[in-house]
């Protein structure tokens, strides 16, 4: 275990980059411009390196919070500055903290105008996701968890596309509409557990009455986050609005705050309620992915169907989350993270040719595979993560989530698998479409392969997608203690209210 | 009845902030308007002063003055409050007043003068006294707001102010001689010891308790008797519509916290309707409305309509709880207040004075520094984390969830999404939008100084809320003490 | 008591016959006599009242002062006093609905005044007997003592009230001519005349 | 006929109400409004001597006095500001407002 605060310096090393571009990067000649990239770069890869060092030095067969910091920062109410990471929550920090110098390196060339900005914008962006995943202070959290909002809400209105104003206004009112609500719920807690402590909160017990109110307050702001279905409708708008990089981060990354928080803070402290209202959750779920799948399939713009898409495959996500065994659990979080490097690398897909020909319009591409044929490989390999090809990152997830649901309900089971059929058809009839077909249209002719730059951006990419897809014990083992310690609280909790309101526990 | 010599010493602020003013007043008699700039300087430092005077009071409750006057760390806290942010108000004037031709010695004479008002408005603890200081406060700040005197919406605004003013301060005294005649007494001890004793409440003292209250929302300018805001704020030149906003609004929650907690206190069956009412409207009334607006300074009136409503969220629950979360809002809000003031009284082309929103548009690319400060305090006052109004709503969200006022919490953290909507706009407007007039520097020292520190504080409140939040928490005790 | 009672019923209907006045006349300057009228009327309340300090300020400063300030006003001012008339009866039912409800339930309350019990115990100063020390007495004892802290800030008021009342309307006017004193008193008899033989038939 | 508390009390209420009354009348003519202020003063004003009467107890006598030291000085801004407002505009309609919106 390290002596050093090792997630505080992953979290706020970001904020050292801000400094420095602030401090030193005046004027706007280009040499500065190339500073700032470069700040921002280095900045991010060690971040990276530092996220991967909290990963070397987490314990994984300890299933409860490690490398914890606690300091004092209002102690006289009761609110510590408290971080740590589990088993649930490092490989989230993993992933932003792998995502971002890739965000970065995306918007080398694309972005142009007012660069400083974008890149303080993103790297304020990285300390306030990495801060949220380690947080254990419900204050804390509900900072780091709403200020993204600022950052986020910059980078659509900014460098977004026409509709961006629209966009940008929709996805922060949605988003704040939910987290308010969840306030009032961690305030509701503060006042009943006297602190704001998430371990102390997990352990505590709360009336069944209050459990369902609190249960819904949260539910409002992640299923937003999520999104779930018929909250989802402003992530295709964010999504197609945002640079490219701005949807790598909201697909990689700020999806995942929504499922972290279900799996943080509705399973565990609020027990009853989630089994009052996992059936909600699968039936929301259920349509999320059929009927997004459908929506996908009739769409014209290439990240609007990823959009959709991340809809569906967060489906899964909530499927698998709240089957509430052991299986369910570890296929969620494993599905989280390949669909946060899976969708991330399928948005820069669609970057490499927007930066080319400007538009998202699938039907204005075809025939791409004669003249970008290392482009077409790397599309279809992500294609198929997609798609859940056995040998990637998307298949163990899957495949984990489907067997955890039909242990617990055959009828939701069968109805994601058809989820996943629809999914290979919008995911390969995008394939085909901008790929294949007669290389006819003079611009596209115009196209050229991806450079150097690019395929060192998507290396890394699939190189972790084959990985988790070959070897997930890697990742699954850091999970699975903590995950069983989850569902051991989640069982006894309510075990303990069942027999204290004279209720027999039924076996799930 | 022999005279026994009072305790003066609880009121070393308020007297020497009246001698410094007398003193003042003479120095720019003799010396002529010429000398307005050394006077306002001078003003800034015995605020300050009064400042350092009413922190170093301590601890502990006094009562002096045959009762007319407490000194307790709730005034502590709220002197401190009133006397940075006026302090800051005048800093703010200094340039404006210069360049709009009303740069006239009386102005921080009378700023001071409002102040003393709003102290002893603080530390009243009869009705008599309260009345008094209320009265120096609002006179003074009559006078202000019709300071341009060339100017036909000034005068317009001192009138409308002074009209609905004084009407309120009417009621207010209605009120206060109709519990004057139950109770038999105006001392705030002796009234609420008469109530602890569970004296029957007649009508007659309900409602002299409603006239009491409503002459208290006029002054804090809460809804339904926030109508003059929006045309005083406009109307008033910029620097004193930032005071405005924020000084006088401490000093008349205070006022108004101290009467339903002290006199009040075991009324609070009777009076916590009315506060319900009133935040709740208020609220709304300054997160809807504000939308259609186009004037920033109207804009930031409905605004302050808005967060007085929250203010009085925490007010509403009558829990020490509920004091802290009050006082920790007026705080937060008076810095990000006084903030984006300057950068409002900072907006200027060619001299002239900018005041409609659409006059932000593109100020990012203008005048990034600017832009980003204003930004800093749209999202405080939005409530996003980690600003410090976050904080602010905290406190008070938290208060009303402890004291089981689910309707108060969902209302106020759903017009507060209604609110972040407009603010947003703003942000818009000066991030998304492209430049429509070019923005000039901003060339004065002390209008940087306030913009660095104001936005500082919001920016990274967050880092170490404590001493804020710890003197709030101590100043809400010391109302629960006795 | 049978004079009293007339003289109540004398005083306060003329106060609420003024009052009315006050506020529906036609001519401002009316609407000022009338409430120099009712002011009058209110301190004959007083003194019914045993209140004699009150009643002689209420006449003198009220009517003294600022009735006058207000006649003064309305003179100065050239107002068109038909136009601002108009429409005021507009108001009037609303008005008179929600003067009634006020007034009713006003009434309804203060009919049956009830004072809390054991009120004369936390009186703050009660009032003397009137043979021993006259009311006007009384109350100079109490403002100069235990109501020092009023006194002195009411000071402040009217302090702030001249500060306000000049700054707002004095004007400094280039160009006017003022007597100086000073000056006038210490000319010496050289400066100013020149005396000169002037012959015959040439002129100065 | 014994005259007590209440007959003051009511003539007090009826002249307040005036003055409300007035203000909401005469709501474009500002003098009429700040002669309408006085009234509900001296409503004030005889609402506390009466108390103080009643209760024998002086403060309510002090409480006037100190009322209208105030309500004179008041007088005095206000008219200070209509005497400013009317050089200004040179009307003394308040609704004259088409510079603010309302």
């Amino acid at each position: 275990m390290a002596s050093w605060p090792i997630l505080s310096f992953a979290t706020f090393l970001p904020l050292v980059g801000v400094a420095l571009i602030l401090l030193f990067c005046r004027g706007n000649t280009p040499d500065v411009l190339r500073n700032v990239r470069f700040i921002s770069l280095w900045t991010t890869l060690v971040t990276f390196v530092l996220t991967l060092l909290v990963w070397a030095n987490f314990d994984p067969r300890n299933p409860g919070y490690q490398m914890v910091e606690k300091a004092g920062w209002i102690p006289e109410f009761g609110i510590n500055y408290h971080m740590g990471v589990d088993g649930i929550s490092v490989l989230f920090v993993v992933l932003a903290g792998f995502l971002m110098p890739l965000c970065i390196l995306a918007s080398w060339e694309s972005v142009q105008v007012r660069l400083k900005e974008y890149m303080i914008a993103f790297l304020a962006l990285e300390t306030l996701m990495i801060g949220m995943f380690c947080a254990l202070d419900f204050v804390l959290f509900y900072m780091f968890f709403e200020g993204v909002l600022i950052p986020m809400f910059l980078i659509i209105g900014i460098w977004g596309g026409p509709r961006r104003v629209y966009a940008a206004f929709k996805f922060f009112l949605y988003t704040l509409l939910g987290s308010v609500l969840m306030l009032l719920a961690i305030l509701a807690m503060y006042y009943v557990a006297g602190t704001t402590d998430i371990p102390t909160i997990t352990a505590t017990q709360f009336p069944r009455n209050m459990q369902l109110w609190l249960w819904l307050a949260f539910f409002a702001s992640f299923a937003v986050k999520v999104p779930m279905w018929p909250v989802h409708t402003w992530l295709p708008d964010a999504h197609v609005e945002a640079p490219t990089a701005g949807s790598v981060i909201l697909a990689g990354v700020l999806l995942k705050m929504g499922g972290y928080g279900f799996l943080r803070f509705n399973i565990p402290i609020l027990p009853e309620a989630t089994e009052y209202f996992a059936p909600l959750i699968y039936t929301l779920s259920v349509v999320a992915v059929i009927y997004t799948s459908l929506v996908a399939l009739a769409q014209e713009d290439m990240k609007k169907l990823i959009a959709y898409s991340s809809v569906a495959h967060m489906g899964f996500v909530t499927i698998g989350m709240f089957a509430l065994n052991q299986q369910g659990i570890e296929g969620s979080v494993f599905q989280m993270l390949s669909h946060g490097v899976v969708s991330g690398a399928l948005f820069l897909c669609v970057g490499v040719v927007y930066d080319r020909l400007h538009t998202r319009e699938i039907a204005r591409y075809g025939g791409l595979v004669k003249n970008m044929p290392k482009y077409a490989v790397i599309f279809l390999f992500m294609t198929m993560a997609s798609v859940g090809l056995p040998g990637t990152a998307g298949f163990v997830g899957e495949f984990l989530v489907l067997m955890g649901v039909f242990r617990d309900n055959t009828w939701v089971a069968a109805l994601a698998a058809t989820g996943m059929v629809l999914g290979a058809a919008y995911a390969l009839w995008l394939y085909r479409r901008v790929v294949y077909g007669k290389l006819t249209k003079p611009d596209v002719k115009a196209m050229f392969d991806v450079t150097p730059r690019e395929i060192a951006v998507f290396l890394p990419l699939i190189a972790v997608v084959l990985w988790m897809g070959i070897y997930p014990s890697s990742f699954l083992n850091v999970t699975s203690a903590s995950v069983e310690q989850l569902i051991q609280t989640y069982q006894t909790k309510l075990a303990a209210s069942h027999a204290a309101s004279g209720v027999s526990v039924a076996a799930r | 009845m022999t005279a026994v010599f009072p305790d003066i010493w609880p009121a070393l602020p308020e007297i020497f902030l009246a001698l410094s003013g007398v003193a003042l007043l003479m120095l720019g008699v003799f010396r002529g308007d010429g000398f307005t700039r050394p006077v306002s300087y001078l003003s800034i430092v015995c605020m300050l002063l009064a400042a350092v005077l009413a922190m170093g009071y301590g601890s502990g409750r006094v009562v002096t003055f045959n009762g007319m006057f407490v000194m307790d760390a709730f005034g502590v806290f709220m002197k401190v409050l009133v006397l940075v942010s006026a302090a800051f108000a005048v800093i703010l004037g200094l340039g404006f007043n210069e360049r709009e031709q009303m740069a006239r010695f009386e102005y921080p004479v009378l700023m001071i003068f409002a102040t003393l008002g709003m102290l002893m408005m603080i530390s009243a603890n009869d009705f008599i006294s309260l009345y008094v200081g209320l009265e120096t406060q609002s006179l003074a700040l009559y006078v202000i707001a019709a300071f341009r005197r060339d100017s036909a919406k000034s005068s317009e605004a001192g009138l409308k102010y002074f009209v609905l003013g004084s009407l309120s301060s009417g009621m207010l005294l209605y009120g206060a001689s109709l519990v004057y005649g139950f109770a038999g007494t105006t001392s705030f001890d002796k009234v609420a010891a008469l109530f602890a004793g569970g004296a029957h409440v007649s009508p007659g003292l309900v409602i002299g308790l409603v006239f009491v209250m409503a002459g208290l929302a006029f002054k804090v300018s809460a809804a339904p008797f926030h109508m003059w805001t929006p045309d005083v704020y406009e109307g008033a030149p910029t620097p004193v519509t930032a005071f405005f906003a924020a000084a006088p609004k401490v000093a008349a929650i205070a006022l108004l916290t101290r009467v339903v907690m002290e006199p009040f206190g075991h009324l609070a069956a009777q009076w916590h309707q009315v506060l319900v009412a009133t935040a709740i409207l208020s609220m709304v009334i300054g997160s809807f409305v504000a939308i259609m607006q186009t004037n920033i300074k109207r804009l930031m009136a409905y605004s302050s309509i808005g967060h007085v409503g929250y203010a009085l969220v925490g007010l509403t629950t009558g829990t020490q709880d509920g004091v802290r979360g009050v006082l920790i809002y007026m705080a937060l809000y008076i810095a990000m207040n006084i903030g984006a003031f300057a950068v409002i009284l900072s907006m200027k082309a060619k001299g002239q004075m900018l005041e409609e929103i659409k006059d932000f548009s593109g100020l990012s690319k203008t005048n990034p520094m600017l832009a980003a400060t204003m930004a800093i305090f749209m999202f405080s006052m939005a409530g996003i984390p980690p600003m410090a109004g976050f904080f602010g709503k905290l406190y008070v969200f938290l208060a009303a969830v402890a004291a089981q006022e689910y309707t108060l919490a969902v209302v106020g953290v759903l017009t507060s999404v209604v609110g972040a909507f407009y603010y947003l706009r703003i942000i818009k407007i000066m991030y998304f939008d492209e430049p429509a007039v070019v923005v000039d520097k901003v060339d004065d020292d002390g209008m940087t100084g306030v913009l660095v520190i104001t936005s500082l504080f919001t920016l990274l409140f967050f880092v170490a809320p404590a001493p804020i939040l710890n003197g709030a928490a101590a100043a809400a005790a010391a109302l629960f003490a006795g | 008591m049978i004079v009293q009672g007339i003289a109540f019923y004398v005083f306060a209907a003329l106060l609420v016959a003024s009052g009315v006045m006050v506020i529906s006349a036609r001519n401002p300057v009316h609407s000022v006599l009338f409430l120099i009228l009712a002011f009058f009327q209110a301190a004959g309340l007083c003194l019914l009242m045993g209140a004699e300090f009150i009643a002689m300020i209420l006449v003198i400063v009220y009517v003294g002062a600022v009735a006058v300030l207000f006649l003064f006003v309305v003179m100065m001012l050239d107002i068109n006093f038909r136009e601002l008339r108009k429409g005021a009866m507009e108001a009037l039912p609303l008005g008179a609905l929600v003067g009634l409800i006020l007034l009713a339930e006003l009434a309804a309350v203060l009919g049956g005044w009830i004072v809390a019990p054991n009120v004369a115990a936390i009186a703050g100063a009660p009032t003397p007997a009137i043979d021993q020390v006259s009311n006007t007495q009384a109350l100079g004892r109490l403002m100069y003592t235990q109501y020092v802290y009023l006194f002195q800030a009411s000071g402040i008021v009217l302090l702030i009230a001249m500060i306000g009342a000049i700054v707002l309307t004095l004007r400094h006017r280039a160009g006017v001519r003022k007597q100086n004193i000073g000056a006038q008193i210490s000319r010496r008899r050289e400066e100013v005349v020149v005396i000169r033989k002037v012959t015959t038939g040439e002129g100065v | 006929m014994e005259i007590g508390l209440g007959h003051y009390l009511t003539v007090s209420a009826i002249v307040f109400t005036l003055g409300v009354l007035g203000i909401f009348l005469n709501r474009k003519n500002v003098i009429i409004i700040l002669m309408s202020i006085e009234m509900m003063l001296l409503a004030v004003n005889l609402n506390l001597v009466a108390f103080s009467t009643y209760l024998h107890d002086l403060v309510g006598q002090i409480f006037a006095m100190i009322i209208l030291t105030v309500a004179a000085a008041e007088a005095a801004i206000g008219l200070a500001i209509l005497v400013v407002y009317f050089r200004n505009r040179g009307s003394i309609r308040v609704e004259d407002i088409n510079m603010m919106k309302g």
